[in-house]
């Protein structure tokens, strides 16, 4: 019985890892890569290590594993919007099938500051169309 | 970098990871880990402050020169490693004391020892990235 | 179908091609940006490679591989967009 | 006897001490050491004459079987004599002719050493001491020919002394070695009972060959000497102790002590007659064309030095009591004309002997000085010349085929050098005195006693031989040859054929002096064969030496980094190849080898896809993200391989070292590609030839069976004895706790580093001290 | 699967030394990592490889009951690998700081110490 | 005393560098302090020599586990005599230093690093573990590289890259050694695999990995043709750090090869032959280079090269006598070369310059400087007496012996260039007029220095040159200790024994 | 005053566990339980009994967020097969009524692991957060969403 279970929920976190990977490859800009793999592969990490968790039922286990969860969530989502940010101030091209970019020259090149009324800085990424 | 988000996580990171490096270092010699990885766990933890705060602001909060933590370090070892001599016995021989500790375990010179190199090693990562990071 | 041959058979192949899907994505790049999220994701999959693994071998101690494993991938990520701002400013 | 030996050497360690006070005062002190040493000497003639040898010894290196053993026999007791007395004479002459010289105290010190060093040379008995010895006769020689340090040409003329000096003396110190190898022994006094021995084994050859290449450099035989004319830059009185009346006798020395240990061979004596021939020819011809006195005497003194070798090598009884005799003769006479040469150039400022003349009116002690010595040289009778002349032509005529051919040579030699000796010793003394030279006068009589002292025991000894016949000549003889004949030392031969050549040589040497005026116009001719002289020829060799040099250095330390590296990986790439497959049954035993899962197998392949990425990326970032996967693969074999401890290290450091490069890279310039494409076909190639080295190599060593002993007792021990369960941390910290120690030093000292290199910023372009 | 890591060692070590022979100071600077991480590799493999059991003995034994790796070469390498860690930062530094002085990267504009004979 | 002890020279300089590091801006108390423990150190090596001499080899076991399990600290007659001859030539240094280094550079950690790189070299001469050793080698490395570089000049840097990755290299090359060695014999411990080893069957992996030694050692030593970093860095840090590198680094990986070729790899003919004709195009390229340097420290660089030949042609011939003439020569070298470097910084400090165009005047104002000076250059050359000479008898005695005549026609050679390079020299430099010093520099002249600061630069050249001079007038006693040292590396079962305990040898 | 009662809550668990004597974590959450209940029933205050409320809400909220996470994840599933043409992405400026710094961050997290949605970063005068979207309907509507689905309930928690 416990094995099934861990076998069910290894296979969801096998299949939620697969498709960020796809997504990861298909997206058409860093941007929605970024979005992509930020999300579906912290379920797929918590599936995988609760599936262990299980498996070993120990409590000291079971502990570092809920902190271990705890910190990939954690560390997915601001790594993501770190990278997110460099690659926007780096100008890494946006696809151009974007709709809206409010971000738009938002940023200061000097101090890089963000601002929040209208601003007009050269920091905007190129649309790309060869994507 | 100036990012809220990262500056409000890495704040609350540091004391964890610290608290985890050191949950590293102690069981070393039960389980993997030992004062390597105990002083790199440490070290990342700073770095990544660093990177959230800036230097100084790392800098102030471990309030030492981390320079200093490689002497300190390097004496927990020397000392641990001429221990024995005052037993009579070869360098870097174990002493240990006879009951286990409470959470920790044996204790022995063998963990003076771990501890001195994580000492170091924390001391010199922080010392080469620190001074790196300040030219950049 | 035990436990082990389950991983074996069916979870980790389908990890396997998660890697080369990511890897591909790795050598195509094209900016860094898409690499390090690629290199990202690659210690992702390897944390719950190293789940899987600890299940199969019965050694738990592969899981704290596996917590600084995401622990590095944050620093490694946070590194590399801390060059990217760096490099731009520049 | 050690105390005589090094009391020339402590005297010339003190001197540079004393010299500031006592200066001047100390000056006539200085002659008093080597007339100290001549009395002592002097002391032992009566016991040689009656003992034949005396010996000392004293331990110095005992298990090299070097030692301080000194032998004083007839050969050295006049070398030893020759040595202390006309060194007390130079130290006397020198006391006036560099009167008030700044550098007089080193001059001294230097003279001292080097007499105590020619002692050493011709009293020791042990091979290696005497070896010691005639190297240090060689460096001071290099510091008394500097000694005008100033000028260019004094400098160069020491450094070529000294190089072809110290050059013949490696040689002959191979020699050496090579004789004890051979006779057992340092020993002289061993050696000789072992020379038949030595004389039958094949490495005889070498052996004397080594020698003569020392003995001939030292005394400037063809075609080594020309060493010798360049040491006159030296002031005179060295030119006169050292360049002509003792250290390149030391040669001579040689050659004789080893007479009758190596002698008597058919090698041994023809080489050395042809190079003496040689060389009294070829200088007597060079000194008659010379104008410069001290060039002319030069040549003269080689020639001289080629008719002592030219004796030597005859190897007859005769010819070896002739070089004996000659030995002294010569040393008596040419002293005296280099004093007298000193003097003319201290009084008149000139050495050119066309131009000078008419000096006896101003200095007649000199002149009889000169007179003397040039008709001792010239061989008249009743002069110590004449009767080494006589002797030495009794023994070319002794020898049947060749008698005639040397005899010749000889012959012609002397001719040569009575014009030679007559133009230094008579020319300057005869005729009116130029007005140029008005301002000379009497010089003092510190300078003019020597030369005439020496150029009356020329005429005493002449006179009288039976003075030195028995206490001197007698002994010298015995030891040079080895057989116990008496020998008879006279003035009047009787009418015979060594007469009437006696006569022929006095006769054209007289007119080829009467009729052949010195002038710059005779050295002009000779410069038509400068190209083939051996100078030329030797000077032309070591300048292609130098552009071999050169070649040579530039060749291999190109300042290319890549090239250094691929010389040194293509050496070790052969070497191990050369082994490899020479000596290694390669062989794979599938057995050992487990089976792969896929999943490693993608690992794997991301590994090398990523070296490749890495390598041929032409992004900095790129490649370091790409070595980020590669520590990243590398991380999951430990994994999957049981070393947890080893993937979380590998991967923290990796993680910080990519790092390191990111925080570094923000201000590199831009990546360029260098390389061309051939360039890179041939760097892929070396590559890969030594990975797959490599690769094999490992496959092979995997597959010896090893010993599992140490691992097994580690294991066995982590918890019972060393109290830890995870084995590789009980390593580091406990069985191999050291390793670790000395680890963290490592990490201590680069980040010292490191913070030194970012922080430490002297100015660049200031010279720093 | 020996077989494999012989083929990635041969790699590391031939993709290391071409490295060493570009031109550029970076570039021999990733040649040298790939060595280290080449020469680790051939240290660990000679250690023989176990799968699964790292060499920690259980909770509860005083000994090993079933096989585990050698832990010899895992420490060896991770002695070399903090040593590796500690020479390689200092050479990145030091190519950082020829930057700042000399302003290149090229090794080939590096040799005026070796120029003048 | 316990055999414990012999760890001490190691300890104390590990304690040295600790403390100085805590003390890392107080550059007075540092010198002092440096001083102080150079002495400490020197008596410390003096006492661990004279009991190993009296008591034979002398070994502990690290933590306490017995061969060949735990590392083996040896202490041998080799050594111990390293170890005394690297105090030696680090207390005339360390003197030297406080005398004639910028306070720059002392203030970013000189003496620290100075102090753990002694450590290093002395830890490297008492080992006894093949890895241990790697380790030490690194030590040893990285503290050059740091005193290398320190200062971070131009010509520093460019000379340091070229050091620190040929070095690098070699470290890799020392480790894939290493991993050999595990692999064909599953032990570390240098006694127990040499026994080992000499059990093995397939001898041409043996020989391969000894192959593979020669090169890593090699590039350390500086051996043809691996020298290259060598030319390249040495005359660029600071005089102080030339020295004790000149002394002591190179001769480093000579040790490394005679231990390991004497114990574990004892007579591969091939390796030998090998040995011999790299050590004869050593000398050749050593001296070849000498004497067309203008750059007094790259002509001493190059020097070092040709006299490494000479060591090297010891091993290769690999006979007692060859390799007492390595020892002594060996000895020998360390203490000139040391001091070497020193006066060619004493001279860069009197004229500013190392360019031997634009130096001269020595003699005539420094005569009794100069002087001094002679004795380490004229023990340079090997004029006989001094100590130079006598390591020539027994290696060309046993290049005769093995008729290795053209090895010996190299020898005479390399003499020969060595003695033309050091009369050109010493025509150019002392002789030869001055030409003036040139503009103003960073620091201070000789003849500005306060007179301690004077005398603290010549003193160490005087103690050196002393102890040349007692090297070769006492050549006796040196002998004695190198026929000794060469009998115990010839006839490794005493060490064997000695580590492994009695029983360890059956045959 | 939540701290203090949570404080209280805490010794009293301690208390319990000291009592019955066994240290394991069931206890140690079963004496929580407990004196949670108790503290419930003697506790009038109305300010006061807002910590009764906040961990119910607590635990609704994190099961909310992580039914977030889920659906996000199949969606995602769903979308790394859809061709490219049906992804509208955008970058929407999201105004704030979260003033703290643990607000706005804890608020960005969660707006970065729930669907379609990734935080490119916040101002420096932390009145606007910029949000990448993936499917962007209406701009209107999907502030509105944020803001009535994370942020009120955050706030309300945090508050
Ligand atoms: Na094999
Ligand atoms: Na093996």
């Amino acid at each position: 019985m416990k094995d099934i279970l861990i076998m069910i929920l290894a296979s969801f976190g096998a299949i939620f890892i697969l498709s960020s990977s796809i997504g990861l490859l298909r997206k058409p800009d860093v941007y929605l890569r970024i979005s992509v793999t930020a999300k579906a592969s912290t379920l797929g990490i918590g599936l995988m290590l609760t599936s262990a968790a299980l498996y070993f039922n120990d409590y000291s286990v079971t502990t570092r594993i809920v902190a271990i969860i705890l910190f990939v969530f954690l560390t997915i989502s601001i790594g993501g919007h770190l990278l997110a940010r460099a690659a926007y101030f780096t100008k890494t091209p946006i696809w151009k099938g974007t709709k809206v970019d409010d971000l738009a020259g938002q940023y200061d090149e000097v101090t890089h500051e963000l601002y929040s009324e209208k601003h007009n800085s050269s920091i905007k990424p190129e649309k790309d169309t060869s994507i | 970098m100036k990012s809220l988000i990262f500056k409000t996580a890495s704040s609350y990171l540091l004391p964890l990871l610290l608290l985890f490096s050191i949950f590293i270092l102690l069981r070393g010699h039960y389980l993997p880990g030992g004062g390597f990885v105990g002083g790199l766990m440490a070290s990342i933890a700073f770095l990544i402050h660093s990177f959230a705060f800036g230097l100084k602001e790392t800098q102030s909060i471990i309030k030492i020169n981390p320079g200093y933590l490689m002497p300190i370090g390097l004496a927990f070892a020397v000392g641990a490693a001429i221990a024995p001599f005052f037993v009579d016995a070869p360098l870097l021989k174990g002493l240990w004391f006879e009951e286990p500790f409470r959470f920790i375990g044996m204790v022995g010179s063998a963990l003076i020892f771990d501890i001195g190199v994580y000492l170091v090693v924390i001391g010199a990562t922080l010392t080469i990235i620190f001074s790196i990071t300040d030219t950049v | 179908m035990s436990l082990y041959d389950y991983f074996n058979w069916i979870i980790i192949p389908i990890l396997g091609l998660s890697v080369i899907l990511v890897f591909i994505r790795f050598l195509k790049g094209p900016s860094l940006p898409d690499r390090v999220i690629a290199l990202d994701m690659l210690i992702l999959i390897s944390v719950c490679i190293i789940a899987i693994y600890s299940i199969q071998t019965n050694q738990s101690t592969f899981l704290d591989v596996a917590m600084l494993f995401a622990l590095i991938a944050f620093l490694s990520t946070s590194a590399y967009a801390f060059y990217l701002e760096q490099r731009q400013r520049k | 006897m050690l105390v005589a030996v090094v009391l020339g050497f402590i005297f010339a360690l003190l001197v540079p001490f004393f010299s500031r006070f006592t200066k001047r005062a100390i000056s006539l002190v200085y002659p008093l050491i080597p007339l100290f040493l001549f009395l002592y000497f002097l002391g032992f003639l009566e016991k040689i004459k009656s003992e034949g040898q005396i010996l000392f010894h004293y331990n110095w290196v005992p298990s090299l079987g070097i030692d301080l053993s000194f032998r004083l026999d007839g050969l050295s007791l006049l070398f030893a004599l020759m040595i202390t007395g006309i060194g007390t004479l130079v130290f006397a002459y020198t006391a006036n002719y560099l009167k008030g010289h700044q550098y007089l105290d080193r001059f001294y010190g230097y003279l001292s050493m080097f007499m105590a060093s020619m002692l050493g040379v011709v009293l020791s008995d042990n091979l290696m001491s005497m070896f010691i010895f005639w190297e240090l006769t060689s460096i001071s020689s290099y510091f008394l020919i500097g000694f005008n340090n100033d000028d260019p040409a004094s400098r160069k003329s020491a450094l070529t002394a000294l190089s072809i000096t110290g050059f013949g003396g490696l040689v002959m110190l191979s020699g050496i070695i090579l004789l004890q190898v051979v006779g057992g022994s340092y020993s002289f006094t061993e050696l000789l009972n072992s020379s038949e021995i030595i004389k039958n084994s094949n490495s005889y050859g070498w052996i004397i060959a080594l020698m003569f290449v020392g003995a001939f450099t030292k005394s400037a035989q063809f075609p080594f000497h020309f060493w010798l004319p360049g040491a006159m830059k030296a002031p005179t009185p060295v030119s006169t102790y050292l360049h002509s009346a003792t250290m390149v006798k030391a040669g001579i020395y040689l050659l004789a002590r080893f007479t009758p240990l190596l002698g008597d061979t058919i090698w041994w004596n023809s080489t050395l007659v042809t190079v003496g021939a040689i060389t009294m020819v070829y200088a007597a011809i060079h000194s008659v064309f010379r104008v410069d006195l001290k060039g002319i005497l030069a040549y003269s003194t080689i020639s001289a030095l080629g008719i002592l070798v030219f004796l030597i090598g005859i190897g007859t009884e005769k010819s070896l009591l002739a070089a004996g005799i000659f030995i002294l003769a010569h040393a008596l006479y040419k002293a005296a004309l280099f004093l007298i040469t000193g003097i003319i150039d201290h009084e008149t400022g000139s050495r050119d002997v066309s131009k000078l003349a008419g000096l006896q009116k101003v200095m007649m002690p000199v002149a009889i000085a000169g007179f003397l010595a040039a008709l001792s040289s010239a061989g008249l009778p009743f002069l110590l010349g004449f009767i080494s002349k006589e002797v030495m032509y009794e023994a070319t005529l002794q020898l049947g085929n060749w008698a005639l051919i040397l005899t010749a040579l000889a012959v012609l030699t002397k001719i040569l050098l009575l014009v030679a000796g007559f133009w230094a010793g008579i020319k300057p003394f005869t005729g009116n005195l130029p007005s140029e030279f008005n301002k000379a006068h009497m010089p003092s009589p510190l300078l003019w006693v020597p030369p005439l002292l020496l150029g009356f025991l020329s005429l005493g000894f002449g006179m009288f031989p039976f003075f030195i016949q028995e206490s001197l000549i007698q002994p010298v003889f015995s030891s040079i040859s080895g057989s116990d004949t008496t020998i008879e030392l006279k003035l009047w031969h009787g009418f015979n054929l060594v007469l009437l050549l006696s006569v022929l040589t006095l006769v054209s040497g007289g007119l080829l002096y009467f009729f052949l005026k010195p002038s710059k116009a005779l050295i002009e001719k000779t410069f038509k064969f400068e190209v083939i002289s051996p100078q030329n020829i030797i000077e032309n060799g070591s300048n292609l030496f130098g552009s071999f040099a050169r070649f040579w250095t530039r060749f291999f330390q190109n300042g290319y980094l890549r090239n250094y590296v691929i010389t040194i990986l293509a050496f070790l790439t052969l070497l191990m190849a050369y082994r490899l497959f020479g000596e290694v049954n390669i062989y794979i035993d599938w057995e050992q080898i487990s089976t792969v899962s896929y999943y490693e197998a993608i690992v794997v392949l991301m590994m090398i896809i990523s070296i490749i990425f890495a390598i041929s990326t032409n992004s900095r970032t790129t490649a370091i993200v790409a070595l980020g996967v590669v520590g990243f693969a590398n991380c999951l074999f430990f994994i999957f391989y049981s070393a947890p401890d080893l993937a979380m290290t590998q991967f923290s450091i990796d993680t910080l070292t990519v790092l390191l490069f990111m925080l570094v890279l923000v201000k590199l310039p831009k990546n360029k590609s260098f390389s061309s494409k051939g360039m890179k076909f041939r760097d892929a190639f070396l590559s890969l030839t030594f990975g797959v080295l490599i690769a094999i190599l490992t496959l092979e060593v995997f597959e010896e069976p090893s010993s599992s002993e140490v691992s097994k007792y580690f294991a066995d021990n982590a918890y019972l004895l060393a109290k830890g369960r995870n084995v590789v941390n009980v390593i580091l910290v406990d069985y191999r706790g050291f390793d670790t120690m000395i680890e963290t030093v490592v990490l201590v000292i680069a980040a010292a580093g490191v913070f030194s290199l970012m922080k430490l910023d002297l100015n660049p372009s200031k010279k720093d001290l | 699967m020996e077989i494999l890591l012989v083929v990635i060692i041969g790699f590391l070590h031939a993709g290391g030394l071409y490295m060493l022979l570009r031109r550029s100071m970076f570039k021999m600077i990733i040649g040298l990592i790939l060595l280290g991480n080449g020469a680790n590799l051939l240290i660990f493999l000679l250690g023989r490889l176990v799968k699964g059991n790292p060499p920690v003995i259980e909770d509860g034994l005083k000994v090993f009951t079933d096989i585990y790796a050698d832990p010899v070469p895992q420490a060896l390498v991770l002695t070399a690998i903090v040593i590796g860690f500690g020479l390689q930062s200092f050479a990145i530094i030091l190519i950082k700081r020829v930057y700042n002085v000399l302003n290149t990267d090229d090794l080939d504009e590096l040799n005026s110490t070796d120029e003048e004979i | 005393m316990s055999n414990s002890m012999i760890v001490l020279p190691i300890i104390f300089q590990f304690i040295a560098g600790t403390i100085l590091l805590f003390f890392w801006r107080k550059i007075n108390l540092q010198k002092v302090l440096s001083i102080l423990f150079s002495v400490i150190g020197l008596g410390i090596s003096i006492w661990l020599f004279l009991q190993v001499w009296e008591k034979g080899i002398m070994v502990t076991q690290s933590g306490d586990w017995k061969a060949p399990f735990g590392i083996s600290i040896v202490a041998d007659t080799f050594g111990v005599t390293m170890v005394l001859l690297s105090s030696i030539s680090g207390l005339a240094v360390s003197i030297f230093s406080t005398g004639s280094m910028r306070k720059e550079r002392l203030a970013f950690g000189f003496f620290p690093i100075f102090h753990f790189l002694i450590m290093g070299l002395q830890g490297a001469f008492l080992t006894g573990d093949i890895f241990n050793l790697y380790v030490w080698f690194e030590v040893v490395i990285i503290s050059s590289f740091v005193l290398l570089t320190l200062g971070g000049k131009k010509q520093q840097l460019e000379g340091a890259l070229k050091y620190v990755s040929l070095n690098l290299l070699a470290s890799s090359l020392f480790l894939i050694g290493i991993g050999f060695i595990y692999g064909l014999t599953g032990s570390l411990n240098m006694a127990d695999v040499a026994i080992k080893l000499d059990g093995l069957q397939n001898r041409g992996l043996v020989s391969v990995t000894s192959g593979i030694f020669l090169v890593a050692f090699g590039i350390k030593s500086a051996i043809f043709p691996m020298y290259f970093w060598l030319p390249a860095s040495y005359h660029t840090p600071p005089p102080a750090v030339s020295a004790i590198f000149a002394g002591l680094l190179t001769k480093l990986g000579i040790y490394a090869m005679l231990r390991t070729f004497t114990l574990m790899f004892g007579g591969d003919e091939f390796m030998g032959d090998i040995m011999v004709v790299l050590a004869a195009l050593t000398i050749l390229s050593g001296g070849l280079g000498a004497i067309l340097q203008q750059n007094m420290g790259k002509v001493f660089g190059y020097l070092i090269i040709c006299h490494i030949g000479f060591l090297i042609a010891g091993l290769g011939i690999y006979t007692e006598l060859a390799i007492m003439g390595t020892i002594f020569y060996l000895i020998h070298d360390i203490i000139v070369k040391t001091n070497l470097f020193m006066v060619s910084g004493l001279i860069l400090k009197i004229n500013g310059t190392q360019d031997i165009k634009e130096l001269g005047g020595m003699y005539k104002n420094f005569p009794l400087l100069s002087l001094l000076m002679a004795i380490p250059l004229f023990s340079l050359v090997g004029i006989p007496p001094l100590s130079g000479f006598w390591a020539k008898i027994f290696l060309i005695q046993a290049g005769l012996e093995t008729k290795d005549f053209f090895l010996i026609g190299f020898i005479v050679l390399g003499s020969f260039l060595t003695l033309w390079v050091i009369a050109r020299l010493w025509g150019e430099v002392f002789w030869k007029n001055s030409v003036g010093l040139p503009k103003k520099a960073n620091g201070l002249y000789f003849g500005q220095m306060p007179l301690i600061d004077q005398w603290l630069m010549v003193f160490p050249i005087f103690l050196l040159a002393a102890i040349s001079l007692y090297i070769g007038f006492s050549a006796e006693n040196i002998i004695l200790l190198s026929q000794k040292i060469s009998s115990e590396l010839m006839d490794p079962t005493g060490y064997i024994e000695a580590v492994l305990g009695l029983k360890a040898i059956t045959p | 005053m939540t701290k203090s009662l949570f404080l209280s809550n805490l010794i009293l668990a301690i208390i319990w566990v000291m009592a019955t004597g066994t240290l394991t974590e069931e206890n140690f959450l079963f004496g929580f339980f407990i004196s949670f209940t108790i503290l419930w029933v003697i506790t009038f205050k109305k300010e006061e009994r807002k910590y009764f409320t906040v961990i119910p809400k607590l635990l609704a909220y994190i099961a909310f967020i992580f039914w977030e996470i889920i659906k996000a994840n199949f969606q995602s599933l769903k979308e790394s097969f859809y061709p490219k043409s049906k992804l509208e992405p955008a970058i929407v400026k999201v105004p704030l009524d979260a003033k703290t710094d643990v607000e706005i961050s804890i608020l960005s997290n969660i707006i970065s692991l729930t669907p379609g949605t990734l935080i490119m970063d916040v101002s420096d005068d932390k009145k606007v957060v910029y949000v990448h979207v993936m499917h962007l309907l209406d701009k209107e509507n999907f502030i509105k969403e944020i803001k009535l689905k994370f942020e009120k309930p955050l706030l309300e928690l945090m508050r």
